[in-house]
């Protein structure tokens, strides 16, 4: 591997000066699960690498009446443990389940996928489907940026030189409200996504009408997109397989996916309306308060 | 600590208890719900059948045990394989300047330091191999024929250092247009890869010939094909074509070597044959056998991939120039790009069947991708499309092609799965058909006893027939399958196994146990299962018998570890063994009892003399050398050759009909293994093979680019299967004893992977009604099929 | 000799480079000298600089154990070649298959994922610290008489990760242990006499802790 | 009298017929018992008097290490196939 220096500072302002300085040549390593095997392949070449896992305030987990903290360091084993994660915001647990095997889990952190920035990444739906904004500590202050706005493109996001995703806000969620994030790939684990969708949605009273929702697609453009206008689709209605159909065709025309390994444009676009589908509904039975019966990868 | 108080609880508490801190009672109830077998099976004998811990299983499960990778040496260096990131291109020149500069770096080599190689054909035992197509795979000439191939190494005190090195290693290449298909590389116009590769047929090249991607062709006929398929009612012709596809053992290649200052090489290796790396290396690097000594580390898989030879000539050279142990170790992208893979294909199957549900002729044409250099199992291929049956009028015709991927190797039954694949799901569709049941069809046309073969020879006793009825009265089969887009299949395969070469040595411990020394490098256990055939021949335990594969100095000529061969070939030379210390027993019996040795007999691990003598085993171990010195028992075994395996699977699927995924619902695998020496390996073999048959069958395919370039080559995007991918597999043990081994063991260990793809593919029909042609028969390719119907 | 020589000249820079070549004497064995340096210092002008070592101080299975690592090294590499403790093994360096898996903290993790330097102050678990002296663990015992292991080269991930599992989980069903082990590939053994092992194990961890 | 099956691609030499019937008691003796009859047959099967690399001979049914020198029993069937490998 090449060679690189490492330092692992304690606060958040050692770490902004740390990744300044190097100038674009230093990275910031959470759970290393990508960064270390890019710098193995040579897709990565940092002069330093500066652990952030010591960091107080990306380690910070706090779910309260304002919302949700989830500090970007934080691995994806706490977020799937976290009691109030699992029922209120079970998009994330989703989400953290089934990044890699679960030693990846014990490392890989929801600030260091969503900054990878890849279009297939597991974390990113979800949390635009949750409404997250991602808060960025840099060498000019703070500032926050809408989960659906912090990739830009394949690798690439609005991180500038210096600056440092540190955690991540969501609001609480509504009464009668349920979200969920599923992929689909060709193993039952350990695969990166084909297509993936993030959905969460508040009923009325009544448990019958949607009165709110949001869409995140993943691996069908070049960055996790949301889609506004299948959200709109539901808006007012009951989930019937008319509804849910319509929603799955609006979100197919924003899909712009790519032919590779993982699959062709035309499968992928296919499959968005099947994942579409299947994700509202079962965002739905959550925010019915029912039990959703799933098994990932099924 | 929290460690400590791990550490303090589990240790036992009174001297009662066993090992694992259980009453011995409790213990055995823990085992028997582990251990899968029915607890009612008969038993023809005292050792085998039983299922004893394996010799080599506690350095397994503690981690001591020691593979090629984990080899330790004072001053060894770490060495680095450049390789080709064209799939073809012309090699111009190489310049190695600035990496011999880097400080720390301490030797390279290409290939002009390996010795000229003319196209001599070298019999390594399991096959012949042209030597020049060997020595340019393991360090390309003039031409990069594949992307990861090997164009020059670096050795340095760091792998780090290696790896900097490589980089700085100049290569000029001209690229050249990659040839990735088998059919378009068997076009006039195709792009030629080697020019010393013409079309042989039964060893003979014609005068005219020209240089050519398609290296072979074989032929076979039996009987009238054409007078065949005219009394037929049914005819179905099919084409189908298979990925490449890689075995996947988990541990990478490894070796590492010393060549000493006397001129003597030692080779550190995980290899499936120690012999055959001695002869390789010494081949390839122009020194006699005897100067290397091949030392056998234990070996993380092999499946085939661990016979051919890359890395060991490598460090040799490396060694040579720097007079340190060098070590050389695949990284998994190496693996996948360099080493392996089973051929793609393309098969047209043809076969015609009687109203009443005979078949009566078989077509096949099969074409298979050789990789760089000649030498896919078409042959094989060709030999087992119709082996299961018993077919009057049949043709076989198929074609060896190089292609620029890796040159393939063995990869368990070669050659066989990808025609079971097509034959099988023909014989499905005639079922379907003519509306007969697939078990009793199978069961009405199978091979048997008799049967000739359309390559020629006649099968000796076979279960082919026994593995069906097996199915076809399986609770499985017999059972109900319920349920929207579910669906079941059956299929059967068939592998020849091997005998070939093995020697083992026996020597008699003064306490009783006996020692045994094998050539044979152990993959799963079959260390145990030879110890177990040497122990039931003397009558003692399975644990008396100490068990160790040694080097190619200390044991005599063994074939490779493959061919389903090791506890066949190897067992016979180690029952071998065994005769001859019965002999010296009885000899020393009557010595100790001062009477001939005729009135002496040794039985059941007793020796008996004349007016009631007798000793144990373990007694007259301990007397042995007051009248004489150490007892050692020689066996080798040759001539032997097996009969074939043949297995039949049952398979429950569920089908996503909306996204073409398909879930393995519950599998059944019942398979002829002659008479089961350890059960608990059997049925792992099995279990195995039908996991890997799945693998290919569904996700695992080599995927490349318009450049040649494989894009897949991890364990992320090569997708074998995972534990969460699979249900418990049920294994059936047929046992139909083969005669040609004195207990009758059949090899056991390639045959599963043979019918799970077909089978899969005749579940899918079941359940959605497709007829998938085409492996990996993976989501996007259901998916279409079911858009499409 | 160059490198040793360069380092003596602290030659790092252009510039140093520039000194040293106005400051020598240039006659022919001088020349040729100084022409082997100039070419390494080009090279270690290329090539990153080379970090420092660190002193890593960590418990591995119960031991206070220290180490000296560059930080490019992965903890499996320290494991496996600083430490010569080789029972942890390789299959695949970029953390899908498994095989490298060791418990930091507790948590089970792909050690070729792990920066060595990432250890200091943690306490790291391997297949050598399972087995209490001579007895084995109940894991390993169970994988022994399951014969849930045909070559072995998987086998230390898979008894870590289902240390890792059967410690959070005492009850793990047959579909728990399989989503749980997703993360190991095993080839051999088509992951049938695996599972039950596991699934004994467990058993035999609860009647262990009952006695 | 042994029964030996010519290889399809062989059959040019023997006017397209599958079987010919030899005597020997080795596959070498069988072969120079066919020669006078099917001239070049022994080349195309042989070199340096040893069978082509990658060919096997099998006899009753049996694959052969021992090449020309496999005994031929009374009767037996000889079949000249391609040398096969195993994973």
């Amino acid at each position: 591997m090449r060679d690189f220096d490492y330092a692992a500072p304690t606060t958040l302002a050692d770490a902004v000066t740390l990744l300044s300085r190097g100038n674009g040549a230093a990275r910031p390593l959470a759970g290393g699960t990508d960064l270390i095997d890019h710098v193995r392949t040579g897709r990565l070449a940092p002069d330093t690498v500066v652990d952030i896992k010591k960091i107080a305030e990306l380690n910070v987990l706090e779910a309260g009446p304002t919302g949700l903290r989830l500090g970007a360091a934080v691995p994806c084993y706490r977020v799937y443990g976290h009691a109030a994660i699992v029922s209120d915001y079970s998009a994330l647990a989703d989400s953290g389940h089934i990044i890699g095997g679960v030693q990846i889990q014990s490392r890989a952190s929801f600030g260091g996928n969503v900054c990878n920035s890849g279009p297939a990444a597991d974390s990113t739906p979800s949390l635009i489907a949750l409404g997250a904004m991602c808060v960025i500590a840099g060498p000019k202050g703070t500032r926050e940026v809408p989960a659906e706005e912090f990739c830009t493109g394949p690798g690439k996001n609005v991180l500038q030189p210096g600056e440092l995703l540190v955690e991540f806000r969501m609001p609480a969620p509504a009464k009668n409200s349920g979200s969920h994030y599923r992929r689909f790939i060709p193993r039952n684990e350990m695969d990166i996504a084909v297509v993936s969708v993030a959905a969460s949605v508040t009923l009325d009273d009544a448990k019958q009408k949607i009165i709110a929702a949001r869409i995140s697609l993943g691996a069908v453009a070049p960055k996790p997109l949301l889609a506004t206008d299948a959200a709109a689709v539901l808006i007012g209605q009951s989930p019937t397989d008319d509804v849910l159909a319509k929603a799955a065709d609006a979100a197919r025309k924003i899909a712009t996916p790519i032919t590779d390994m993982r699959g062709t444009a035309e499968y992928r676009t296919h499959l968005v309306g099947v994942l579409v589908t299947r994700v509202v509904q079962a965002a739905v039975t959550r925010a019915k308060g029912e039990k959703l019966d799933y098994r990932p990868g099924h | 600590m929290r460690q400590h108080a791990l550490v303090n609880h589990r240790r036992p508490k009174n001297e009662d208890r066993t090992l694992i801190g259980l009453p011995v009672a409790e213990r055995q109830g823990y085992l028997q719900r582990i251990r899968t077998m029915a607890t009612s099976e008969k038993r023809k004998y005292k050792v085998i059948g039983t299922r004893p811990i394996r010799h080599d299983g506690v350095d397994k499960v503690t981690g001591r045990a020691q593979y090629g990778a984990d080899v330790r040496l004072t001053g060894m260096l770490h060495g680095v394989v450049l390789r080709s990131p064209h799939a073809h291109a012309k090699i111009k020149s190489i310049d190695t300047s600035a990496a011999a500069a880097l400080p720390g770096v301490r030797a390279i080599v290409t290939s002009a330091d390996f010795p000229d190689q003319v196209g001599r054909i070298v019999e390594l035992g399991e096959g012949a191999v042209n030597m020049r197509h060997l020595s340019a795979n393991v360090m390309a000439h003039d031409k990069a024929l594949y992307k990861g191939h090997a164009v020059a190494a670096v050795a340095a005190d760091s792998i780090h250092i290696a790896e900097e090195a490589a980089k700085l290693i100049k290569v000029d290449y001209e690229p050249l247009p990659p040839v990735m298909e088998v059919i378009g590389a068997m076009r006039d116009d195709a792009p030629v890869l080697n020019d010393d590769v013409r079309m042989t047929e039964m060893g003979t090249v014609k005068p005219d010939a020209k240089a050519s991607n398609v290296a072979a062709k074989f032929l076979f006929t039996k009987g009238d094909v054409n007078a065949g398929f005219a009394k037929a009612d049914i005819i179905i012709e099919r084409e189908f074509r298979t990925a490449t596809v890689h075995q996947g053992y988990i541990e990478p290649h490894n070796a590492t070597v010393l060549w000493n200052a006397d001129g003597k090489v030692t080779v550190w290796i995980s290899t499936q044959g120690t012999f055959s790396v001695r002869q390789q290396t010494a081949e390839l690097v122009g020194i006699p056998v005897s100067d290397v000594k091949v030392i056998p580390m234990e070996i993380g898989g092999g499946f085939g991939g661990k016979i051919s030879v890359y890395l060991p000539p490598v460090a040799a050279i490396l060694s040579r120039k720097t007079g340190k142990p060098v070590q050389l170790l695949m990284d998994r992208a190496a693996v996948f790009e360099a080493t392996g893979p089973t051929p793609g294909s393309f098969m047209r199957v043809k076969v015609g069947a009687t109203r009443d549900g005979k078949i009566v002729a078989g077509d096949a044409w099969i074409a298979f991708e050789a990789g760089a250099f000649p030498g896919s199992p078409i042959a094989p291929g060709c030999m087992c499309v119709f082996s299961c049956y018993d077919i009057p009028d049949a043709r076989v015709e198929g074609y060896d092609v190089c292609v620029n991927k890796p040159r393939s190797n063995a990869y368990r039954a070669p050659g066989s799965t990808q025609v079971a694949f097509a034959m099988e799901t023909v014989v499905d569709e005639i079922c379907e058909k003519l509306g007969v049941d697939a078990a009793e069809f199978r069961i009405k046309n199978a091979a048997k006893e008799g049967t000739r073969r359309v390559d020629g020879p006649v099968y000796n006793r076979i279960g082919m027939l026994e593995t069906v009825e097996a199915i076809r009265d399986s609770e499985h089969y017999q059972s109900k399958l319920t349920g929207p887009n579910r669906g079941r299949g059956i299929a059967t395969g068939f592998w020849f196994n091997a005998g070939l070469k093995s020697a083992v040595v026996a020597t008699v411990n003064l306490d009783g146990t006996v020692s045994l020394i094998e050539g044979s490098t152990d993959i799963g256990g079959s260390r145990t299962g030879i110890a177990m055939q040497l122990a039931e021949t003397l009558g003692i335990t399975a644990e008396a018998v100490k068990p160790q594969v040694a080097d190619t100095d200390s044991i005599g000529y063994t074939d490779v570890t493959g061919g389903s061969r090791v506890t066949f070939a190897t067992g016979i030379a180690a029952v071998n063994a065994a005769k001859e210390i019965q002999q010296q027993m009885v000899e020393r019996a009557a010595l100790l009892w001062e009477v001939d040795a005729s009135t002496v007999k040794y039985d059941d691990g007793k020796i008996i003399g004349p007016a009631s003598k007798s000793f144990t085993f373990a007694e007259l171990a301990a007397k042995i050398h007051e009248v004489g010195g150490a007892i050692i028992g020689h066996g080798t075994s040759s001539a032997a050759e097996q009969g074939g395996a043949f297995g039949t699977h049952c398979v429950d699927v569920e089908v996503d009909p909306d996204t073409g995924k398909v879930q393995i619902l519950r599998y059944t695998i019942a398979q002829d293994a002659g008479t089961a020496i350890h059960p608990s390996y059997v049925e792992g073999q099995m279990q195995g093979g039908v996991v890997q048959g799945i693998g290919w069958a569904l996700n695992e395919e080599y995927f490349y680019d318009d450049k040649g370039v494989m894009r897949n080559a991890t364990f992320l995007d090569y997708r074998i299967p995972t534990c969460y991918d699979v249900p418990m597999i049920e294994t059936i043990i047929v046992e139909v004893p083969d005669p040609a081994h004195p207990y009758g063991v059949r090899g056991v260990g390639e045959v599963p992977i043979c019918p799970p793809p077909a089978a899969i593919a005749n579940a899918i029909h079941a359940a959605v009604g497709v007829r998938m042609r085409d492996l990996p028969m993976s989501p996007p390719k259901v998916c279409a099929a079911i858009l499409q119907k | 000799m160059c490198h040793w020589l360069c380092q003596c000249l602290g030659v790092r820079s252009k510039k140093d480079e520039e000194h040293w070549q106005s400051q020598w004497h240039t006659g022919n064995r001088e020349r040729h000298d100084l022409l082997r340096i100039m070419a390494t210092i080009r090279q270690i002008q290329k090539a990153p600089t080379m970090s420092k070592k660190r002193v890593v101080s960590t418990t591995i299975n119960g031991n206070a154990t220290e180490f000296l690592c560059e930080p490019r090294q992965t903890l499996l590499e320290v494991l496996r070649s600083v430490l010569n403790m080789t029972g942890t093994k390789e299959g695949c360096t970029n953390g899908n298959c498994g095989s490298c898996t060791v418990l930091l903290n507790g948590r089970p993790v792909t050690s070729c994922l792990v920066l060595a330097v990432e250890a200091d102050g943690a306490s790291v678990r391997t297949i050598e610290g399972v087995a209490c002296g001579s007895h084995l663990d109940p894991v390993q015992q169970c994988f022994l008489e399951g014969a849930a292991l045909q070559c072995g080269i998987c086998t230390p991930g898979f008894i870590m990760q289902t240390e890792a599992l059967l410690e959070q989980n005492g009850h793990p069903t047959e579909a728990d242990v399989r989503f749980h082990l997703a993360g190991n590939l095993c080839r051999c053994t088509g992951y049938d006499k695996i599972v039950r092992s596991v699934l004994a194990a467990a058993e035999l961890k609860r009647c262990e802790a009952t006695t | 009298m042994a029964t030996v099956y010519i290889p399809p691609a062989l059959r040019d030499l023997t006017g397209g017929v599958e079987t010919v019937e030899a005597t020997g008691h080795t596959v070498r003796a069988i072969l120079a018992d066919l020669e006078p009859r099917y001239p070049g047959l022994t080349a195309r099967l042989c070199t340096d008097d040893v069978l082509r690399p990658g060919l096997m001979v099998a006899v009753a049914g049996s694959m052969s290490k021992l090449g020309l020198r496999t005994p031929v029993p009374e009767n037996a069937e000889v079949h000249f196939l391609p040398a096969l490998g195993g994973g």
